[in-house]
């Protein structure tokens, strides 16, 4: 097992990756911007390094810093967190390079997963249903409308190397197909250095439902069961729970099942997710891999017991799996609270927090890097914490979750705590209606 | 009341655990206050408030307008503002361009603008650190092969008046 | 079920009743005193009500102060907490001769379980051991040295009302004993207005045990499994876990057994707990009946997912218990974080918090009245907060609370956090050896 | 002291950091506070000091004994110190002793040291208010068969100096 692990990241998941170090008895160090000195991460790790100014790009984006910051430190491992290098294969490379474990997938995994067109051929190949959509990359205008002839508008535009909803355009027509291939190229370029785009038939009224892989450097691969994530605001998610009241017991199996195929077509290793559209007549569809912990994955953790992260750090470090299944109880629920104003479109609010309160008690959990009199620095993603709420049953886990989010206080920053809890107290939530529209209801101005 | 006298009790303050100390005498009075205090997380300290606000502070007031309300006076006489040469990034220093060189610079040693002082190394990548105005290199601060956060200070300099 | 509950109490317990009435849609009022005012129970509460000045006596012990506020906010129920009145058989009264539904046991349940020496005599009768000692109250000095004789020093006197310790003296010899008697008898009357004094065995190394009760008023009861509780200072508890590495299932079920039998020989209803010594040949011994929830009630609700708060306002309510039975699993520790000062005997350590830090994460339950800024009164009990980690099994629940504990940061105050991390990470503790004198080793001055 | 230095004053201190001034200069004593800011629990807000000190507060002393160290004085011009008499416990409050009987004191009716003033009755006792010293009544802020919280002020009155 590994003595020293630097995490390449910050705000609550660099808490959380912290806290697992803390619990194995690992020496953690974190790495943090000139933005990020009076910041949780910083304080709590074992040791903390100053890797750049603010500015990402400068400094948790950048790997020299990072790997430099690693020999210093001597650490034989690098848990990415998400976003920023995480699904970096170069970063993944450079790593094994320098003789530093990356606690992830292999550079391979991450290259292929990370283009998406490829990695739509690859799980087709096996089997798996994908969206109807193009072969891969599309790069003549007249070869997408012959596409769009065959499977019908609505279509979507999506960037190959694309996520977040970036480099994506909705097309109902020829015209608005030109258009919104040449948008969405240009924006993949400028987004992510890479103008492929590939074509997906839009599913009205689908659902967002993803499944846990953890696989092993000996073979083993298992499913900790779905997330539903369909609550979701500018592409992003808001609210996701597990189980899934939209999924029989078969068809969750059914599901189970592509989704391991899907993560050996890509010979995957690690923590990873699949993910799926649900269609309103029970078709599912593979979208993309997420080739890292995700943010919602505290869900899974509340009904498996299972601990991720730990159990990243264990497959990386090259022990085999303990079981071969798993069996969840109860119900858990998460709602994403981000410094933004939803009155606003959902436009970030940084700021200094005075006085805060969070939530806590039975079936409540928190993490987060909020503290009172943090400032939320203008650089990052807005992510401020994650109110996790765990119950015998949803109705349970809801009421839970409502009452902590209600509870949730922040001064001198706005917050979309109050907002998830309307969604979660509404007729449609509690009867389990999560189409994507739901969330118009509440903040109107979100589209 | 003269300066010395208010050194000592500034000495005597921050030698106690009070977090304030008020004193009237002659129908004048002051109060001294010490910044939050940092709390400790699994033993190491954080500090709770914004680092340039460390340090005893003090509030005299001889009239209203007398001192800035907020103004910092030290215990110890303030000391000549330093100027440094700081690391633009994080990594091992090295005082010269390959082992068995002379180093760069030395203490003594004017350096112009632009003038390499020393290298830090990052990802196996050699990187120049230059002067970023004429100056005299007063002291180094890093050993050599000593690794460097980002913003850390590598020597102390004194800028040169151009004329 | 009631539609407004108000909380007779104050602290963290007052915000745990707070949360669940919130879950159960039920309207909570909290009563302060005005000690309280900025308090975080009066702050959460739907309603609050200042009842009385800083001084318990005159707010939260003080009936008339605590009957008025209900009728005034048309309260339907009391819940008692834990402390003040809970276990008080007069305000229970009170209570019924006002229609007010006192959430808890009956007034009669309340006297005879608040009579340890007739609670004593009844068990016994009902065949459940108890600890070797006088039937009832003693008086005449000449009748305790003859008793002594029988069953042989050290012997315990206790005060028959009394509680936490107070009027609880050891005596190793006739003349100790004689002295004890007549300091133990005057120090209960003034700490309880009643000298009766009873005589026990003290049992050496015994290990304290105890379970967890649910009675409903439709005849069901059922226990809920035991917690550990063989870590104190000054008689109170400081560390409790459940399950109790020290029982085996037989032991397990027969003392369970035992708790039905006491808990149905007076009557209980609601939940209740029945503790036990435990001495190394595996004797057990039934001490008291405590008629109220406990301080730990939630390490039994994190390894069962019952909400026992949730089911006392439930049964009070005429609901009939849901199950027979239930299957804990996992394992959970809770440890309670005092305004203390370990290095001076535990000396309340009150005054104001200025910034703090609470964990979290996974498997990290957080019980608290604590915020930044938030001033502990020096009149009331010194318990801040209550750290509790669930895991899959002990050494998981150990890790995480050991690392929340050292997380647990509070400025201004001194606490138990960090000794309570000490004592978790020794070996002893690892090894579940919880002797009495465990904590000796860690606070020389503790005793 | 004039009314531009005060101003002056004030800006100094709301640009700066500090909560709090205090300043003493040949007997004369002033005092500014900035409010500590609320928060807000679903939906309702917690004040996070005593409600009277919300604003940028100041206190003005010509002389120390001059007026109780609490008394609030605005930046506006100040309004006259408000005296009551306050509920001693929680409960119901009854201007008349019965139903149907006069009750206890009007507006304008002086009343004596130890007199009773109302009611306030209790798990069904009543207990009685009285003066704590000779005053005028000069409004009743509760009415009949309301409830009151301890603490909670039921009368203004004007005390009565004694020659």
């Amino acid at each position: 097992m590994f003595r020293r692990i630097l995490i390449a990241n910050r705000g609550e998941i660099a808490v959380r990756v912290i806290r697992a170090c803390r619990e194995m008895g690992i020496t953690s160090i974190a790495v943090y911007s000139s933005a990020d000195q009076e910041s949780l991460h910083a304080s709590l790790a074992d040791e903390s390094i100053c890797i750049g100014p603010p500015s990402a790009s400068e400094s948790y984006l950048h790997m020299p810093a990072i790997i430099a910051a690693a020999e210093i430190c001597d650490a034989q491992a690098i848990h990415p967190g998400y976003g920023f290098l995480s699904e970096n294969p170069k970063f993944a490379s450079v790593c094994r390079e320098c003789n530093i474990n990356f606690i992830g997938p292999t550079p391979e995994a991450l290259a292929l997963s990370g283009d998406k067109a490829a990695c739509r051929k690859k799980v087709k190949a096996a089997g798996v249903p994908v969206v109807p959509g193009s072969d891969g990359i599309v790069t003549d205008p007249d070869d997408a409308l012959k596409l769009a002839k065959e499977i019908g508008f609505p279509l979507l535009v999506k960037a190959s190397a694309g996520g977040g909803g970036k480099g994506m355009r909705l097309a109902h027509n020829d015209v608005a197909l030109k258009n919104a291939l040449s948008m969405a190229s240009s924006e993949a370029q400028s987004a992510f250095g890479d103008g492929g785009v590939y074509l997906e038939k839009f599913l009205e009224n689908a659902r967002h439902i993803e499944f846990q892989i953890l696989a092993d450097h000996h073979g083993h691969i298992i499913t900790l069961g779905e997330r539903e994530c369909s609550i979701q605001r500018r592409h992003q998610k808001l609210i996701e729970e597990t189980p899934s009241v939209r999924l029989t017991y078969s068809l969750r199996s059914k599901m189970a099942k592509a989704a391991l195929r899907a993560a050996r077509a890509i010979n995957y290793t690690n923590a990873g997710t699949v993910e799926f559209l649900l269609t309103p007549d029970n078709q599912f569809y593979f979208i993309e891999f997420n080739a890292r912990i995700q943010v919602e994955h505290p869900v899974t953790e509340e009904v498996t017991g299972i601990d991720l992260v730990k159990e990243q750090i264990r497959i990386a470090s090259g022990e085999a799996l303990g079981y071969s299944s798993v069996a969840p109880t109860g119900h858990a629920i998460e709602a994403r609270v981000y410094a933004e104003d939803p009155e606003a479109n959902f436009a970030p609010s940084p700021g200094n927090v005075g006085q805060c309160h969070l939530p806590g008690g039975p079936g409540i959990r928190v993490d987060t890097h909020l503290f009172a009199g943090y400032t939320v620095p203008r650089y990052y993603d807005s992510l401020l914490a994650k109110v996790i709420a765990r119950g015998r049953n949803r109705e349970e886990a809801i009421h839970r979750l409502a009452g902590a989010l209600e509870e949730f206080a922040t001064e001198g920053v706005k917050t979309t705590a109050r907002v998830c809890a309307r969604i979660i107290r509404s007729d449609r939530f509690l009867r389990g209606d999560l189409g994507p529209d739901l969330i118009e209801q509440f903040v109107p101005k979100s589209r | 009341m003269d300066l010395d006298k208010l050194q000592e009790l500034i000495r005597i303050f921050e030698a106690s655990d009070l977090s304030e100390i008020e004193i009237e005498e002659s129908g004048r009075r002051m109060r001294l206050k010490k910044p939050r205090p940092v709390m400790s997380y699994a033993g190491q300290m954080i500090p709770m408030q914004p680092a340039d606000a460390r340090g005893t502070q003090m509030v005299l007031h001889e009239s209203v307008t007398a001192v800035p309300a907020s103004a910092p006076v030290r215990a110890e006489k303030e000391p000549e503002k330093v100027i440094t040469i700081d690391s633009p990034m994080v990594g091992v220093l090295y005082v010269a361009p390959s082992p068995g060189e002379p180093p760069f610079v030395h203490p003594g040693d004017t350096v112009d603008e632009g003038q390499a002082v020393c290298i830090v190394e990052a990802m196996k990548l050699m990187n120049e650190v230059t002067a970023k105005y004429p100056c005299v290199i007063v002291k180094a601060l890093v050993e050599n092969g000593e690794p460097v956060e980002f913003g850390q200070p590598l020597f102390v300099v004194r800028p040169i008046e151009q004329v």
